[in-house]
């Protein structure tokens, strides 16, 4: 249960921060239109990027450990 | 079971101001640039927080569908 | 009291950003002079601004709710 | 009664700290736009750091009057 | 005390999540700045993200040590 | 305890501002090289600035106070 709702926030903090970014990404003022096709590659990239910086992090935390450092 | 349902119900409300807050922010930066002589908005202004709402939550609710289908 | 606290957690996000915003649009580096109009007038307009997001947020909600999505 | 004061010392003195660390954030961001050689703050800098305080304490305090004034 | 090892396991990959979110979102901004057609990451793009989060990381473990260091 | 407990997350927040700033600061897309000798002077007048801006605020405090307003 634990487990859970400890999904849940990581769910809610990526919903967030994906379109935080990707209103950004593909938003022009007077933000008369939506632009569906701007915002599902966004989040593809988004996903791809979560993804790329997830392994990079893990390799680097692995690195220090083999070196003793942590 | 009326104090659950009463802390439901104000926890929802609080929920909702606390998004309004964060929207009004957002778009505030977004559409307001400088102060003008009277304190109101322009029509322009009031138009531009609106859409700019609605396109917010236009891409939360796409970005919530897009994750939901990559399951 | 359960109603009250939240009041306070409310207000105070209100002046917080409401301060974050103002000194933004008000102030200008270095800083030397307090700009009381342009507070007074942006205050008017964060406020006017809350209001209107606010309605138009509800309004969406509504509409969701008639059109049977939540 | 000792441990509730303590514990409410200790609860100001931690807001404090956290009011320095936004408002260090803040000001550092807006006074110090490159960092130079020796490491040390520029008089110029100081002093716009401590205008950037001054005027944004100024700033919130006619804020939580105005809203004061509105109810 | 498996429970506590649990929450403790739990709690440990949770703080990393969160670091994940953050540094995604930080070198997200910093690296993607225009959608593109395909919805891929270009190599570029990609090679950014991971020195971006490399020299964050190296700049976060300096000043942990700079810190040390001072007092 | 509860001293300690408040030591670290002051200690959790100057690190997390610090790295932030200096990072913004010191590096340089595409990011490929490390700037020790920028990041160590950075962090300097960080400290410098959080001494400078705390001395401040506690000025204006205790003027406020002196002036019967708080």
């Amino acid at each position: 249960q634990i487990s859970e709702e400890l999904a849940i926030v990581n769910a809610t903090e990526l919903v967030n921060k994906a379109t935080e970014n990707c209103f950004e990404l593909c938003m022009n003022k007077p933000y008369t239109d939506k632009n569906e096709l701007c915002v599902d590659q966004c989040l593809k990239k988004y996903m791809q990027s979560w993804n790329s910086i997830s392994k990079a992090y893990l390799d680097r935390i692995q690195q220090a450990s083999a070196a003793g450092e942590i | 079971k009326d104090m659950s349902n009463f802390i439901e119900i104000e926890n929802s409300k609080q929920k909702m101001q606390m998004s309004i807050h964060q929207f009004t922010n957002t778009c505030f930066k977004q559409c307001i640039t400088h102060v003008g002589n009277d304190g109101t908005l322009s029509s322009q202004e009031d138009l531009c927080l609106r859409n700019c709402l609605n396109r917010f939550l236009d891409t939360n609710i796409q970005i919530v569908k897009g994750l939901q289908n990559m399951k």
